[in-house]
């Protein structure tokens, strides 16, 4: 039936990752220790997370309100409306 | 003018989509108009502040808010970005022009199609993964509305599947983040290009960051395996739109792969984009050629010609690389002239299969003249932008043979759907169309419905304002003959935008050689569009036409794609 | 199915502690875990309680739905001013301009406390609304 | 390494389900199943390098890496506006084709071509 090649490419597509995505060992932690000696110092903030999605990193934080500003209206355009 | 204005290119058309909210809030006072002019010319204006220092080769890079340490977003802004951002807003701005004529288009729309120009300013600008992720998210979600924005079934249903494929795509891309963050524990492009040199990763690992990488970026720009999505949606989508995703959508993300794949500096990938480019342009073009949709042709036509820039940027050479540039540039000037003017021809005959229309050019001279202009840039004619373009490109495919000769025949491929096109305006239909004013009596309906037959009305009964729909089409018309006549001053300056060193060999298209090939395109080009549309190639046609690939199977295409691609970059990294 | 009056009486009790939590979260978001999104969430959460078991009309009397369309609207020209704010006052785009304070204590973080606050009513007016239109269209 | 080889599954249950699931609302839940494999892939990421809160209120052991918690922030409020938009265009296929199934639907689609 249709669905073997398919299941053929997924199967294939496992095994790609399944060999090569490899979390042995953390990441090199530079942004922490630096976030560590002057977080607080520069951004006022104790909780580092804040610190970094607020302070450091808030030009993601203003994409990320645009895509959900744009979001809501696309809903209400589709969905708001009675035509 | 200090660096810290970059973020200006993306802050202003947020500012500018403000009002155009207000405007829901007080629909009388008509401010979306204004607005949506206010914003484009002050972000023009800042590009050509920019444009001195950047032309003499200075370059910015910031980062945002001036915070210290490895976390802040960086943003890059060198002579490449200044080229995406120009052809962002000039193609934007023509096409927003394009759409105050047609009334249906509220203030909902220039909501969309502004924080779309912002989302692709992002794009361009940014030197930091994840600031890239989000911006091609902010891309990804306006797109998708404004796909789907006529509210018709074909184009939801068109934009549904763009999202689950642009989102598998992005998920994907992820995995790549998440490689890179591992391993360099920053998520800057200086800390990519500082992995590929020297990766800390097995090769196994390289691959997977490779592949994850330019495969999610690789979806948005629509080449071979992942370019399914793309005549459907953008066939689908309202007139500005389609031009607007063809000219320039799939271009800025093309923008963010070639920046990958320069920092990555992986011979592989460039090998995978030269063939897949190559393969994309023969494939676009012979699809085009089987279509009876004007909107569908014009969409494989995009990616055909995205597989010529692509396979210029995969031969790598001098030349080639400089030529895809210019053809970036000239493709998102031509292809938006040339649906806004077909867009135009289906509005005035609200049909837009190519079988029922003919002898519009006596009735709309204009029409025909821009749709020509377009017509013969796209097909390489010498006076026309797409003529340079082509031939940097051909010219710096010498060393791959295989590929010159494909390319070689899709442009011949595309000069023969080029003339099927213009049927449109020179071919007679066996019936006189019938024009609005004469009345419609009962018995006429019935004994003209079996021959092909529209009613053409006029622009006013349908609504458009003439100048504004007129007005880009002039510009783009002047702006396609510019970039032809001025072709080898522009091509210096691309090259040294690019390289930083001025050109080697002079380089000059109006060889007769040149000259003498494009005549041979052109005659084998007529001649192929005899052959499609004599009596066997239209049962040909209709068979290809009904090949339809279903949307599990473009997922898989994605899949698929993914795995050949980490395929090769792992078969070479083996020692 | 006849509705009970249990869900009726929890969800009037319960959602004024829930949004008082939600506000907790998005003032002390730069001292305890928490911040703008979390607590946003928790808001909207609050809202939607009760649209499920009051019904829309009546909730509509509660949080109006232009008044949560402003909100949303003005929370993120708010963002965007503050980031203009940052090239005038402080060192560039969206860079902090306000006192940092002695970090540990309330009013502490400057910059980021007033956007926390700006993202909570941004995020939870956004997710009350997505939740009430794609309600809205059931009943 | 159980771990990672668990969140490596439910990434490929999203992938299997998002291409082999014949109804609309079932790929939109894969598509979320995707997306919350990634988050925890990340969230698993940074929990590798210390054991505690990223709060500097009298902490005492190591603290976590803050950097992918604060991504994640973002690419789940991503996940959430497109599956929004995602559900509305559903809900819209529905009114105008009457069925979930994509194959009925692109039938469907292909004879009003």
């Amino acid at each position: 039936m249709k669905r073997i090649p398919q299941i053929v490419v997924l199967v294939i597509f496992s095994a790609f990752l399944f060999y090569s995505l490899q979390v042995d060992s953390p990441a090199p932690q530079k942004a922490r220790d630096y976030l560590l000696q002057n977080g607080p110092k520069e951004t006022g903030a104790v909780n580092l997370v804040t610190s970094i999605y607020l302070g450091y990193r808030a030009f993601d934080t203003l994409g990320e309100t645009i895509v959900l500003l744009v979001s809501v209206s696309g809903v209400v355009y589709f969905i708001g409306k009675k035509q | 003018m200090p660096e810290g204005g970059i973020v200006l290119f993306i802050v202003v058309p947020l500012a500018g989509s403000f009002f155009t909210l207000l405007e829901k809030i007080w629909p009388d006072r008509r401010i979306t108009k204004p607005s949506v002019l206010l914003v484009f010319l002050s972000c023009l204006l800042i590009l050509l502040i920019y444009a001195k220092p950047i032309f003499q080769g200075e370059e910015y890079r910031i980062i945002l808010g001036n915070w210290g340490g490895p976390i802040g977003i960086a943003q890059a802004m060198d002579g490449f970005a200044w080229v995406g951002l120009f052809l962002v807003y000039a193609v934007t701005f023509l096409a927003l022009i394009y759409a105050f004529s047609d009334k249906t288009y509220d203030s909902s729309f220039y909501f969309f199609s502004l924080i779309l120009t912002s989302g692709m300013a992002g794009v361009i600008l940014a030197a930091d993964l994840f600031n890239l992720f989000v911006c091609l998210e902010i891309v990804g979600i306006s797109a998708y509305i404004l796909i789907a924005y006529a509210k018709k079934e074909r184009s939801i249903l068109a934009s549904f599947k763009y999202l689950l494929l642009s989102s598998l795509g992005i998920s994907i891309f992820l995995l790549g983040i998440f490689g890179i963050y591992r391993n360099t524990g920053s998520l800057l492009f200086s800390g990519v290009a500082g992995y590929f040199a020297s990766p800390t990763g097995s090769a196994r690992e390289t691959a997977l960051i490779l592949a994850a990488l330019i495969a999610g970026l690789g979806v948005r720009t629509a080449f071979i395996p992942f370019h399914t999505w793309l005549p459907e949606a953008h066939s689908q989508a309202p007139h500005p739109v389609s031009a607007l995703l063809s000219g320039v959508v799939i271009k800025v993300t093309f923008i963010a792969v070639w920046r990958l794949s320069v920092i990555s500096g992986s011979l592989e990938v460039r090998n995978f984009l030269l063939c897949s480019g190559t393969i994309t342009a023969l494939v676009g073009v012979f699809w085009a050629l089987m279509q009876k949709e004007i909107k569908v042709l014009l969409a494989w036509h995009s990616v055909s010609q995205m597989g010529y820039i692509i396979a210029g940027f995969g031969a790598g050479t001098l030349l080639s690389v400089s030529g895809s540039l210019f053809h970036i540039l000239n493709h998102a000037l031509f292809k938006s002239l040339l649906f806004l003017s077909l867009g135009l021809v289906i509005i005035l005959t609200n049909e837009d299969s190519l079988k029922k229309i003919g002898g519009l050019g006596r009735k709309y001279p204009l029409l025909a003249l821009f749709f020509t202009f377009g017509a013969l840039s796209i097909a390489g004619f010498p006076p026309f932008n797409g003529f340079v373009s082509k031939k940097l490109i051909m010219v710096g495919l010498k060393e791959h043979p295989a590929a010159y000769w494909t390319l070689w025949i899709t442009s011949v491929g595309t000069l023969a759907s080029f003339t099927k096109l213009s049927a449109l305006f020179w071919k007679k239909l066996k019936k006189q169309p019938l024009s609005q004013s004469t009345p419609l009596r009962k018995g006429d309906l019935q004994k003209n419905s079996e021959e092909e037959v529209f009613q053409i009305s006029s622009m006013k009964k349908a609504g458009l304002n003439k100048t504004a729909a007129f007005f880009p089409l002039v510009v783009l018309s002047i702006l396609c003959l510019i970039t032809g006549l001025f072709g080898r001053p522009i091509f210096e300056m691309l090259h040294f935008l690019i390289f930083r060193q001025s050109p080697s060999g002079i380089f000059n298209p109006w060889t007769m050689e040149n000259l003498w090939e494009t005549f041979l395109v052109t005659s084998l080009g007529v001649f192929s569009y005899f052959l499609v549309t004599s009596r066997g190639g239209e049962v040909f046609q209709s068979r290809i036409r009904s090949l339809r690939l279903s949307l599990d199977w473009t997922l898989v295409f994605l899949l698929a794609g993914f795995i050949s691609l980490g395929l090769t970059v792992f078969l070479s990294k083996l020692p | 199915m006849k509705k009970t009056s249990i869900l009726d009486v929890i969800s009037r009790k319960l959602s004024p502690f829930i949004l008082l939590f939600g506000f907790y979260l998005v003032t002390y978001g730069h001292l305890s875990p928490g911040g703008g999104f979390q607590g946003g969430v928790v808001i909207a959460s609050g809202i939607v309680l009760l649209l499920l078991c009051q019904g829309t009309e009546r909730v509509q009397k509660l949080f109006p739905l232009t008044a949560v369309s402003f909100t949303e609207a003005l929370g993120f020209f708010a963002f965007l001013a503050m980031g203009f704010l940052g090239i005038f006052l402080g060192s560039g785009y969206l860079s902090n301009f306000l006192p940092i304070g002695t970090p540990g204590e309330v009013p502490s973080a400057g910059f980021i406390l007033v956007l926390n606050i700006v993202i909570g009513l941004k995020v939870g007016a956004g997710i009350t609304l997505i939740c009430f239109y794609l309600f809205k269209e059931e009943d | 390494m159980l771990r990672i080889y668990l969140i490596l599954i439910l990434f490929l249950l999203g992938v299997f389900g998002i291409i082999l699931c014949r109804n609309l609302i079932k790929k939109v839940i894969a598509l979320n199943i995707i997306n919350s494999a990634l988050i925890i892939l990340f969230i698993y990421l940074g929990s590798l390098s210390g054991d505690e809160a990223p709060i500097l209120l009298d902490q005492t052991g190591i603290i976590v890496d803050p950097v992918p918690q604060a991504l994640m922030l973002t690419a789940i409020v991503v996940g959430i506006c497109v599956t929004a938009l995602a559900l509305s265009l559903v809900y819209k296929l529905y009114k105008a084709y009457g069925t979930l199934d994509i194959q009925e639907i692109e039938k469907k689609a292909r004879e009003n071509a």
